[in-house]
């Protein structure tokens, strides 16, 4: 199981902050393109994703037990 | 070490405290950076705003941040607290400040740290106009990342 | 105005009130600098100093200071209080707040005016050593003012 | 009567905070080389000299009455 964290409007869109996917690895590229076929979320293309609180490229696998976070452009500061 | 350097809270940020924090007998210069609510931007009239940050990662960037900057500028101590939750105009929604033994360092990296806030830290900022509200992201004001991901090596270029 | 924003003072300065004195609703950026006493310069341990002013001339210089960056960063907002007497080891000696809409010229500024406050801000400084003391002036660091006087028509270059 | 400050060594050196002369008018260039052969100040050159709380050059003319200060660089900050 992979737990997805969602965050600013991508939170919004889903009506809930987290989602959860039945899935042993998956590249974070695979991931972004099943999310966008499930659940039609908008923007993704410049939404980073995090693999337990560090940056990952399209390449990088996740796996089981693994936290991932959606990770719109970041406006702080 | 009593004191977190790199924190996201929700309470308002007490400015001495931080200050504290980076205060050394070898240093001669602190720089601070505060980030207040500005009423008007770019013609439009804030409300409020709402910070919402992804807490334990952007502490890991906060700290990330303040390692890059004691590789660059030897010798500084660095500390930085971002608020998050509802901010009215006028509240400071992030503080950061830098010593160091020499003034030009002390500019040079709290400048640093907050273009650096802007490129890897995940929080985010929604802008409560009159008439709605929306989350901003920097797809708004700039092209996305080229390399497809934020510049997590470290920052070359200022703007 | 209730609050003086140049000031000479003899008692500790408080660091959120000079804040308080440049927060403004359309500045999203405040930037400080403090200058603190350091315990080593030059490889010689500094015990305490002494500092002096004229302090009518220099209250008058630190708000020329203030006209200056006001007229080359316009909507800034600067306060400058700088302290006399006997100051120890991380005591603050110079408090620069300045806030602005946008953070760029809120760090140029800040730089731009403890530059001007070394060139042109009648206030002497005497180092206090386990040895020995010495009133510390510029001929000790540097040329001459090349004019014959300081360039109190505003500076053009950063060191 | 012209009121002259003395801050920092100048003040140690002489032993007082401020000198007066009688006098009439004086350009401050004439001021300085009077103060040098009159208490031996060292370091004269590099002081500036202030009118009334206003930096001076060499040509401008002191008057009875006015506060002159003598500028060491200065080293605050």
């Amino acid at each position: 199981m992979i737990k997805i964290l969602l965050f600013a409007h991508l939170q919004e869109e889903l009506g809930k902050d987290k989602l959860e996917v039945e899935l042993d690895s998956i590249s974070v590229g695979e991931l972004k393109t099943k999310l966008k076929d499930t659940y039609s979320l908008t923007q993704l293309d410049q939404v980073m994703v995090a693999i337990n609180e560090e940056y990952a490229i399209n390449e990088d696998v996740i796996k089981s037990g693994d936290v991932v976070a959606l990770i719109p452009p970041v406006s702080g500061g | 070490m009593e004191d977190k350097l790199y924190e996201i809270i929700e309470e308002p940020i007490q400015l001495h405290k931080l200050v504290e924090k980076v205060q050394r007998r070898e240093a001669g210069a602190i720089t601070t950076f505060i980030g207040t609510v500005r009423e008007w931007t770019k013609g439009k009239k804030t409300v409020y705003l709402e910070y919402q940050a992804y807490k334990p990662m952007a502490e890991k960037m906060l700290a990330k941040i303040g390692e890059e900057i004691q590789s660059k500028w030897p010798n500084t101590q660095v500390a930085i607290t971002h608020r998050v939750g509802r901010l009215d105009i006028s509240d400071v929604a992030v503080f950061i400040a830098v010593s160091s033994p020499h003034r030009k360092a002390a500019y040079e990296a709290n400048e640093y740290a907050i273009e650096r806030i802007k490129e890897i830290v995940p929080i985010w900022k929604k802008e409560h106009w009159e008439d709605g509200d929306m989350w901003i992201g920097d797809q708004l004001e700039k092209v996305a990342y080229p390399s497809g991901k934020p510049n997590v090596k470290g920052m070359n270029e200022h703007d």
